[in-house]
């Protein structure tokens, strides 16, 4: 069997935990590799988690939000955009591939477009390989 | 094949090193090494870093002389970013050196050395420590604890942080000194220095009257010196001078720290992790062979003594000339160190006492604004161990992309490694050798307080 | 009865070692009644490799504790730290080098092998290989302790405070659990706080913080909030004397976090930067943020920098 | 002694759309019971059909989708589907009604929504969700997120209906046996106190009339189906292509009117007000879906007259580049057999042009149709000749007949703000006339008391859902039921066909009890529409309700990967252990409550802080109205009459009188807000009067109704040139009438003056009604008069518009200009000369005037800026106060506990200020009318063992929850920490996802919890 990859995906209470329900409900099919962990707002993820998630075994992490300007908590989503631009280098520092994680926006009623946002990542990492934890940045 | 002898660690001395001595098959000593077994490596690990930062790094390049590495690099920074720093910004620096001194020499000469003087050198390996002179000498030991702790105190309630500072920075210093801390650090001051003129008088009653013969033949050789000197007067001088290279025969050169590249040469041996400085201006090259040795120069407070044209405070330049009426100059014994280490002892608290007594001392304009900016910058600071320095390169952002340390003691590896053999050379003959020989052995490397 | 203790020390530079000796004058009946050192290197002769330097492998003597600093960098260190692991009943990691790498462990950032390279390469040395004879071999990283053996008790600090190494060594002579902090430098830092929001960018410290040396430092505001990095909120308190604010915040110095992360496997780099992008501070103001992890650069955090190739974004 | 006649404490709301919802959640939170009458299967109306919403464009089911599970949820709420009004009687207070409910077929209580029917049905009809853009089956949910997500069956098309015998397959699959083909219509009775009428709108049909070829090109569509094509769960899923042959769209136009100000072939006179937004919108939103999409709007006048609007206007005008052209279209015809559109229309310079089109959007307008007409007579009351809901302009939500009210767009073509505006006010004014019956009708739970359960091991129960076969039908339960089995700390698994129904709630608080279980996980659908029910069980059986954790095996799992049953298997497995390893960390979580002080403030002593002011007294709470001037009125005192002609002095004096008699207002005038303190609920404000004086006064809310001011222009020559006056100042020599006035024979009103333009952009909204209103009255008074109107657009939205054709009838002449072109004012002391550009004739014009009035913006007060930092509300960018949400929260602040009315929100006419005055005070009326507030115990807790006070999460909370505290401890030394305000804090977790150190964290949401959940995930 090949490589299936262990993607962790924080999704936001209000929003794509939302669309993920709605993708059932619609019947839309997306790789079972995704692990949905609900949050209440996208800004609540720490980044200990993702390192924390990475380092446990997830090939890949992706935390998932209302659209900028959408969020249920003002800003949340701002928050949690510039702690990612910061993990995305701090990833690099850590020594992971900075693909492994992403982040991303889906309203409640965009089950395709999280849909899609799952079938990506889990092509990528996929596409990627497993994180070497002796090794993560692949070298 | 002969046997090999490892004293392994060295003991009562700062950092990793060992000693093995290679006989041959009479038993006589075929060779010796002095292993220097750490390496960390703070010259790569501090490139990319912001130099301002790196005052605050190289500190841990030794936990016992930290002041002196946090003061070389806040200099060699101030250099590189092109700033000068105000005159009490300055003098702050360089009171806290000078109080660093005060506990360093105690700490040296009375916890690592002393038990070898004290206690004997062929007392009990489990008694010969300073625990036996809290045991044997409950009164000195509790002077003495108390006179290192007082100058450490010192410099913590001023500068916040004894080992490890932070108050020096780029530009200048972080805080200035309160009225009433200038007073109480006066008078702190007057006690560190009774105690450094009893410690004189202790070491010639005790020590060197009793052990100058014993240790004649122990580690003596013959080399130059260098240290750094007052650039007009020629005065002995720890934070600001101009370095002085002298030549066994007693002729020297005067160089400013930032040509030190055309004089001091680095060389590397495949048994050491220490690299060993020698003076490549003499052009003769590198040796560590006793008898013939090349480009071979000691650092540290006999260097000092040796090098200086004089001391300008009164009561150290009194027990420089009696020094130098006794030994001459330059003196080569390497027991000297002691002896040099006392009188520097006495030194630095003569002239903290001079520098908390100017006016400028409480002004508060401590720090010049530095921008971080491309440029090279060389800081050298006397640190009890020798002369030290760090050479700094920083690119646009004011990172560092270039870094050279010659850290004190380095400067006397080719001198200790020669001076183990030729006591190691001269105590062990026929295979007969003993915890009190391999002692005297260490002892040798002691006395330059590695 | 006094406990029977070893030191030892690795891949350090002992100021751990004079932290012990400024516990000042308790060190005199500490060292004399409660513990019986029987090898410390630094002060006393006791030879790993038996007095007459005759033996081969290395000998620590049996003890009810043992108090180790340093990280561990070669073999040699590695050797020392299994034979204490050996013959001590309790093992305590001294100062942040032994507990998380401390500085030495900014080696991780390059690489150590390449790292030692690279010193014997500078232009002022004579040229020359790596020296190998009679030297330990360097191991692949700098480690903390607790990555190679068991680690009882932890105080980190770079130095550790004197008052709290005291504090363990009579704990652990009286047969009690030490009292140590488990907050951050904040906690023990008595500026005055008004919130980070203001802040946009982190500054590098050229200039000295707004102070007035004559004021207590409760008078100073916060100098994460005066814009400069400090690092006091992702570090372990326990700098601090008594009744005195952090050692470096004292002097007007933003902190640098010598004592490591708050909780032991914390991240100060990621904690920093998510403190400091989450209140809206551009996290890429900070210079050198792998800097953040100078003292804890262990246990894998600092890491080579990859070179790899770009990938096309999708 | 009289006696009252009883009133009745329950409501009736008919309409279950945006408005209806808000009148309901409303009165349900005020104390009241309402029964929401839908006709059709699911509330949500036509919101729930948008794709976005503007000016925020955001997505419109992301927001009302909230709103409709928590009317779903509502205790005090029976939402009513299938059902239309068939009769009242009794009197205003007491009202019997008669509801008729259509059958729906399949039962509400067992269906479980999980669409094997639809799959399984072989009819296929359009969907009228979909606006006939799409299809659906005869079974079928009215839209994914329906409330109530139930099944309905159309019995037009049901061919087992139509032919019993014919098919049935939807029963045979159903494993929840939910399909009744024998259900019948049914007739409830019902005693109200009061009704609201909320039944909303239908959009204009343009195929009668054959608008523009609808209904012959197919290519010509309305604006509600390009919602449709534009919806990521529309038909094309968001692609935008041609009806008639699925070719990608690149060019389309919007044609504005349809359906609105034109009496000629749509026979609808006044304008529909939403349309040039919604355009606007589609245009944008179709730009950003197809890159180099070109998009063009055809209009009369761009009516962008709310908030934000003008700002959104030029955006898509000038950034994202739809072109806006001014033009009355003359035809719209086929080119070639494709499909392709083309248009012809006369531009602004005269001439003839010919475009061609992809796709053609007819902007159909709002109007009410037949059946509503025949519910008003039902009712009995009064509507306008536009055939909308007639009302005052001071009693914006009373229709005719006393206890009757009305909101929304049955009573006046409007957008989505002004309409749930509309709905909290028609609940303020329900609430003020049934006050004496408050609370009568609520119904409340109680509950057994709580096991202690902390300090015990963990003993988790697992209950596995086959959901019917939604579920089991694709995974191995049993296996999955086995791996559980094996988890730590787990005593009890148990499978159950339907966990969600009626039975298996007793059959899981049965377990609880027996087998002592203090932590429950169930392996069902999705937390968000079902944790609150097994709450609720938890409570049942004694446990803390917030010990159970869903594990989303249906949603997430089963449906997703119906193809690999293994896998769904294996995944189901996982998230069970992830369920289980946050349930072990889970801690019993008290509610919280917050003792709330029934009173009010009201800061404004304008119209509409009276009119809240008002509200709230006749509510029974006491009012604290703080006024800094000495008089009452604020700018109504200005005006003379309101647009339907209602005279203003004397409906304000009359309203003062009340509010100075009412012994529940307590009036502090000549006196400001210098001081806050504290939290909905409980606000503590200093007030300082003119003496100085300070005094604090404790609140449970706050309105804010400071009202606004006059642009004081200095374009014009109005401070240089002395018969160049503003509007305000025109009022007042007009009513004196001073001679230069009654002598005048030629007047200029010069519009946006201060509005519209780069400094303030945005629109005033009164001012093109009220500019028209005075040139009619000069008009009356001699025809002979000249008046001329130079105006950028009119914008007498909605049925305003009939001012504006009279207007024009009467000879009032209009002259567009554009900013570009701005009249210019000059004078020679004598007459004023007034020039500009004829658009129509093409040439420059010169009008000598006796009188320019300006009708000059309005303009925020500075004094804002004050009041926003004490009570923490943003204010937007021209200094107006920010609202919550700009679409669903129109009066409330992003502060609890404070609101907004009047033109301190946003310039607007005396019914839109106490329509929005009125809807402050029913918001407000939600927290008042309980004693205590009780809340969500996922809050941020502080852990005292690790928070050090360092501050970093001061500033990332989005609600200033928390603040820093030193306490004296530990010797010596303060100690700091943050202490979370559980009232403000609303459990979003942004300083948990900050604080370095755990210092605090979410309950229930724990870095633990989630970190264990991710170990959880991860272990093979």
């Amino acid at each position: 069997m090949g490589f299936e990859p262990k993607i962790i995906a924080f999704c936001c209470n209000w929003c794509s935990y939302a669309a993920a329900d709605l993708a059932g409900t619609s019947r839309i099919q997306y790789p079972h590799n995704v692990r949905i962990i609900r949050v209440m707002c996208s800004g609540m993820v720490h980044p200990e988690l993702v390192l924390d998630a990475l380092s446990h075994g997830a090939d890949g992490v992706m935390v998932i939000g209302c659209h900028l300007g959408e969020c249920h908590y003002q800003d949340g989503n701002h928050k949690a955009l510039a702690r990612s631009d910061m993990i995305t280098e701090l990833l690099d520092d850590m020594g992971y591939e900075n693909e492994r994680y992403s982040i991303s926006w889906v309203s409640s009623s965009e089950p395709d477009r999280l849909a899609r946002a799952f079938t990506n990542m889990t092509e990528r990492i996929r596409k990627m390989g497993p994180v070497d934890l002796q090794n993560p940045a692949g070298q | 094949m002969g046997k090999v002898i490892q004293i392994s660690p060295i003991t009562r001395i700062e950092g990793h090193a060992k000693i093995a001595i290679h006989l041959d098959d009479r038993g006589d000593v075929r060779d010796t090494f002095l292993h220097i077994t750490s390496l960390r490596g703070f010259e790569k690990f501090v490139e990319g870093r912001p130099a301002e930062e790196i005052p605050r790094i190289v500190t841990r390049i030794c936990g016992i002389c930290p002041w002196m590495h946090h003061l070389a690099a806040s200099k060699a920074v101030d250099a590189a970013f092109g700033v000068t720093p105000p005159p009490a910004g300055s003098l702050l620096r360089e009171i806290c050196q000078l109080l660093a001194h005060i506990s360093d020499k105690i700490l040296h000469f009375f916890f690592l050395a002393a038990p070898d003087f004290v206690l004997g050198p062929d007392a009990d390996y489990s008694v010969r420590n300073v625990m036996g002179i809290v045991k044997a000498a409950p009164d000195l030991a509790a002077r003495i604890v108390k006179m290192r702790q007082l100058g450490q105190m010192m410099l913590e309630r001023f500068a916040g942080r004894a080992i490890h500072p932070v108050a020096g920075v780029v530009g200048g210093f972080s805080r200035p000194m309160l009225e009433q801390e200038r007073q109480e650090l006066l008078r702190d001051a007057g006690t560190l220095l009774d105690f450094s003129c009893y410690a004189l008088d202790f070491a010639k009653d005790t020590v060197f009257a009793k052990y100058m013969d014993v240790f004649q033949e122990m580690g003596t050789i013959t080399t130059g010196f260098l240290g750094t000197v007052d650039r007009t007067s020629g005065a002995l001088r720890l934070y600001d001078g101009r370095q002085r290279l002298m030549k066994a025969d007693g002729s020297c050169t005067n160089f400013e720290g930032d040509s030190y590249t055309d004089h001091i040469g680095e060389h590397v041996e495949a048994w050491s992790f220490g690299k060993m400085p020698y003076a490549k201006s003499w052009q003769e090259g590198f040796s560590l062979d006793p008898a013939a040795p090349a480009g071979i120069y000691r650092a540290n407070t006999l260097a000092r003594i040796n090098v200086c044209d004089g001391i300008s405070t009164p009561r150290a330049q009194a027990a420089l000339e009696e020094f130098r009426m006794a030994f001459g100059r330059p003196a080569q014994q390497t027991i000297l160190y002691h002896y040099a280490r006392l009188i520097e002892l006495i030194y630095v608290c003569e002239r903290v006492m001079e520098l908390l007594q100017r006016p400028e001392v409480t002004d508060t304009r401590i720090r010049a604004e530095a921008g971080p900016k491309a440029g090279r910058g060389v800081g050298i600071v006397e640190a009890p161990r020798g002369t030290l320095i760090h050479d700094y390169t920083t690119d646009r952002n004011g990172c560092i992309t270039k870094a050279n340390l010659i850290v004190g003691t380095t400067h006397n590896i080719a001198p200790m490694h020669m001076s183990v053999k030729q006591a190691a050379t001269s105590l062990i003959r026929g295979g007969v050798y003993d915890q009190g020989i391999l002692n005297r052995i260490e002892m040798a490397v002691r006395a330059y307080d590695p | 009865m006094a406990v029977r203790a070893v030191l030892e020390w690795l891949n350090s530079c002992s100021g751990c070692e004079i932290a012990i000796l400024n516990i000042g004058e308790a060190l005199i009946p500490l060292v004399s009644e409660h513990l019986d050192i029987v090898h410390a290197p630094i002060l006393m002769d006791h030879k790993c490799l038996g007095q007459c330097g005759e033996g081969s492998e290395i000998e620590i003597p049996e003890a009810d504790i043992g108090i180790v600093s340093g990280g561990v960098a070669n073999t040699e260190h590695l050797e020392v730290l299994l034979a204490m692991r050996e013959k001590c009943r309790l093992l305590i990691a001294l100062g942040t080098c032994a507990t998380h790498g401390g500085i030495p462990a900014l080696m991780n950032g390059q690489g150590l092998g390449e790292g030692i390279k690279g010193v014997f390469a500078t232009s002022g040395t004579d040229p020359c290989s790596v020296p190998d004879v009679g030297v330990p071999a360097a191991l692949d990283r700098v480690y903390a302790c607790d990555e190679k053996v068991r680690i009882d008790l932890f105080l980190p600090g770079c130095p550790p405070n004197p008052a709290l190494i005291a504090e363990v060594l009579t704990a652990v002579a009286q047969g009690r659990d030490p009292v140590q902090p488990g907050k951050s430098v904040c906690d023990t830092c008595q500026v005055l706080r008004e919130g980070k929001g203001a802040v946009s960018k982190v500054r590098r410290f050229l200039v000295n913080a707004d102070y007035n040396a004559e004021e207590p430092v409760q008078r100073m505001r916060c100098l994460l909030e005066q814009g400069f990095m400090c690092m006091g909120p992702v570090t372990a308190a326990g700098c601090a004397a008594a009744g005195l604010p952090p050692s470096c915040i004292r002097v007007g110095v933003p902190c640098r976090g010598c004592f490591g992360p708050v909780r032991r496997d914390g991240n100060q780099m990621l904690d920093m930067m998510n403190a400091l992008a989450s209140n809206g501070i551009d996290f890429k103001s900070v210079v050198d943020r792998r800097s953040l992890l100078r003292f804890s650069g262990a246990h894998g955090l600092l890491r080579q920098i990859r070179t790899r190739p770009v990938r096309e974004r999708g | 002694m009289i006696l009252e006649s009883r009133k009745i404490g329950s409501v009736m709301v008919v309409g279950g759309g945006v408005t209806g919802i808000q009148a309901a959640l409303d009165l349900a939170d005020a104390g009241y019971f309402v029964y929401l009458i839908e006709k059709s299967g699911a509330i949500g109306g036509a919101m729930a059909q948008l794709d976005k919403t503007f000016p925020t464009n955001d997505c419109a089911m992301c927001i009302i989708a909230p709103k409709l599970v928590e009317c779903g949820r509502n205790l005090n709420i029976r939402i009513m589907t299938l059902s239309e009004l068939a009769g009242i009687s009794g009197t205003a207070g007491n009202f019997t009604v008669t509801v008729k409910e259509q059958p729906r077929f399949v039962d509400l209580d067992k269906c479980i929504s999980c669409g094997l029917c639809a799959e399984k049905c072989p009819k296929n009809v359009p969907d009228a969700y979909n606006a006939g853009t799409g299809r659906r089956k005869a079974i079928f949910l009215k839209y994914p997120q329906a409330v109530p997500l139930k099944y309905q069956i159309d019995a037009e098309s049901c061919l087992q209906l139509k032919r019993p015998g014919s098919c049935g397959l939807c029963e045979t699959v159903c494993d929840a046996a939910a399909i009744n083909f024998a259900d019948t219509e049914k007739t409830h009775t019902l005693s109200v106190g009061a009704l609201v009428l909320a039944p909303g709108f239908e959009p204009f049909d343009p195929e009668p009339a054959g608008i523009w070829g609808f209904g012959k090109f197919p290519n010509v569509i309305t604006s509600l189906q390009l919602e449709r094509y534009l919806s990521a769960t529309g038909p094309t899923e968001g692609n935008l292509a041609r009806p008639s042959d699925g070719k990608p769209v690149r060019r389309i136009a919007f044609l504005q009117c349809v359906g609105s100000r034109d009496e000629n072939k749509c026979g609808k006179g006044y304008c529909s007000s939403i349309c040039c937004m919604a355009a606007i919108k589609g245009a944008s939103v179709a730009k950003e879906h197809v890159p180099g999409l070109a998009a063009a709007i055809f209009y009369m006048d761009m009516r962008t007259h709310g908030k934000g609007f003008d700002q959104y206007y030029e955006k898509a005008k000038n950034e994202l580049g739809v072109r806006f052209v001014r033009c009355r279209v003359h035809g719209v015809e086929p080119q070639g057999k494709n499909g392709d559109l083309r248009l012809r229309y006369i531009n602004e310079q005269g001439r003839q042009v010919e475009e061609y089109y992809d796709m053609v959007v007819l902007s159909v307008g709002l109007g009410t149709p037949a059946n509503m007409l025949d519910m008003a007579d039902l009712v009995g009351i009064q509507m306008t000749p536009s055939n909308f809901a007639a009302t005052s302009d001071f009693s914006p939500v009373a229709t005719s007949k006393e206890g009757v009210f009305t909101c929304g767009t049955f009573a006046g073509p409007k957008d989505i703000p002004q309409s749930v505006i509309e709905g909290s006010a028609a609940a303020a004014a329900v609430a003020g006339f049934l006050a004496p019956a408050r609370g009568e009708m609520v119904r409340k739970l109680s509950w057994p008391q709580e096991r202690e359960v902390r300090g015990e091991p963990a003993r988790t129960g697992i209950f596995i859902c086959h959901c019917g076969s939604n579920i089991a039908g694709l995974i191995d339960v049993v296996a999955v039921e086995r791996y559980a089995a094996t988890l730590a700390g787990v005593v009890h698994v148990q499978r159950n066909i339907f966990a969600c129904s009626e039975d298996t709630q007793q059959v899981l608080i049965n377990a609880i009890r027996e087998k002592g279980l203090n932590r429950i996980v169930i392996a069902a659908c999705t937390p968000r529409t079902h944790e609150y029910l097994f709450r609720a069980t938890l409570r049942a059986a004694g446990l803390n309700e917030y010990m159970v954790e869903i594990a989303n095996i249906r949603n997430h799992t089963s449906w997703v990967h119906p193809g690999n049953p293994q896998a769904a298997t294996a995944k189901a497995c996982d998230l069970v252990r992830m369920a289980v390893a946050k349930i072990a960390l889970s801690v019993p979580l008290a509610p919280i409550t917050v003792p709330i002080i029934q009173k009010g403030l009201v800061i404004g002593g304008g119209l509409a802080g009276l009119t809240a002011a008002l509200s709230l007294a006749e509510q029974g709470f006491t009012v604290h109205l703080v006024e800094k001037t000495n008089r009452l009125g604020g700018n109504s005192l200005n005006l003379k009459h309101t647009y339907t002609g209602e005279h203003v002095p004397m409906k304000v004096a009359k309203l003062i009188d009340r509010v100075l008699v009412n012994e529940h207002i307590i009036l502090h005038s000549e006196t400001v807000v210098s001081g806050v303190e504290g939290h909905v609920g409980n606000f503590k404000t200093t007030l300082k009067n003119a003496n100085g004086r300070s005094r604090t006064v404790e609140h449970g809310i706050g309105i804010v109704a400071t009202g606004g001011k006059i642009y004081a222009p200095d374009e014009y020559g109005y401070k240089t040139i002395q018969r160049v006056v503003t509007s305000l100042e025109f009022d007042k020599l007009h009513d004196l009438k001073e001679t230069h006035v009654k002598r005048g024979k030629s007047f200029v009103f010069i519009q946006c003056v201060g509005s519209r333009d780069e400094e303030r952009m945005y629109c005033s909204k009164v001012c093109c009604t009220h500019s028209v209103q005075s040139a009619i009255e000069l008009k009356r008074e001699d025809s002979s008069r000249n008046v001329y109107i130079l105006y950028r657009d009119m914008r007498t939205y909605g049925e305003r518009e009939s001012l504006y054709k009279k207007a024009r009838q009467m000879g009032v002449v209009f002259i567009n200009y554009e900013l570009h072109g701005k009249p210019r004012v000059t004078s020679n002391g004598k007459s004023i000369d007034v020039e500009l550009w004829d658009h129509v004739l093409h040439r420059p014009l010169l009008i000598k005037a006796d009188m320019v009035i300006l009708a000059a913006a309005i303009v925020a007060n500075r004094d804002a800026e004050n009041l926003a930092r004490l009570y923490k509300i943003p204010l937007e960018q021209n200094g107006f106060f920010q609202e919550a949400h700009a679409k669903l929260r129109p009066v409330d602040c992003t502060t609890d506990g404070m609101f907004v009315a009047g033109i301190a929100h946003y310039p607007k006419p005396v019914d839109e200020s106490v329509a929005q005055a009125l809807a402050a005070s029913a918001r407000a009326a939600t927290i008042l009318s309980r004693q205590e507030v009780t809340l969500d115990a996922i809050k941020a807790i502080v852990d005292p063992a690790f928070c050090d006070g360092c501050g970093l999460c001061i500033d990332v909370c989005p609600y200033h929850a928390i603040t820093l505290l030193e306490k004296a401890a530990k010797g010596a030394q303060a100690v700091k920490i943050v202490v979370v305000n559980e009232a403000q804090c609303k459990g979003c977790g942004l300083c948990q996802g900050t604080c370095p150190k755990r210092g605090v964290s979410i309950a229930g949401f724990t870095l633990d919890q989630l970190r264990d959940q991710v170990r959880a995930a991860l272990q093979a």
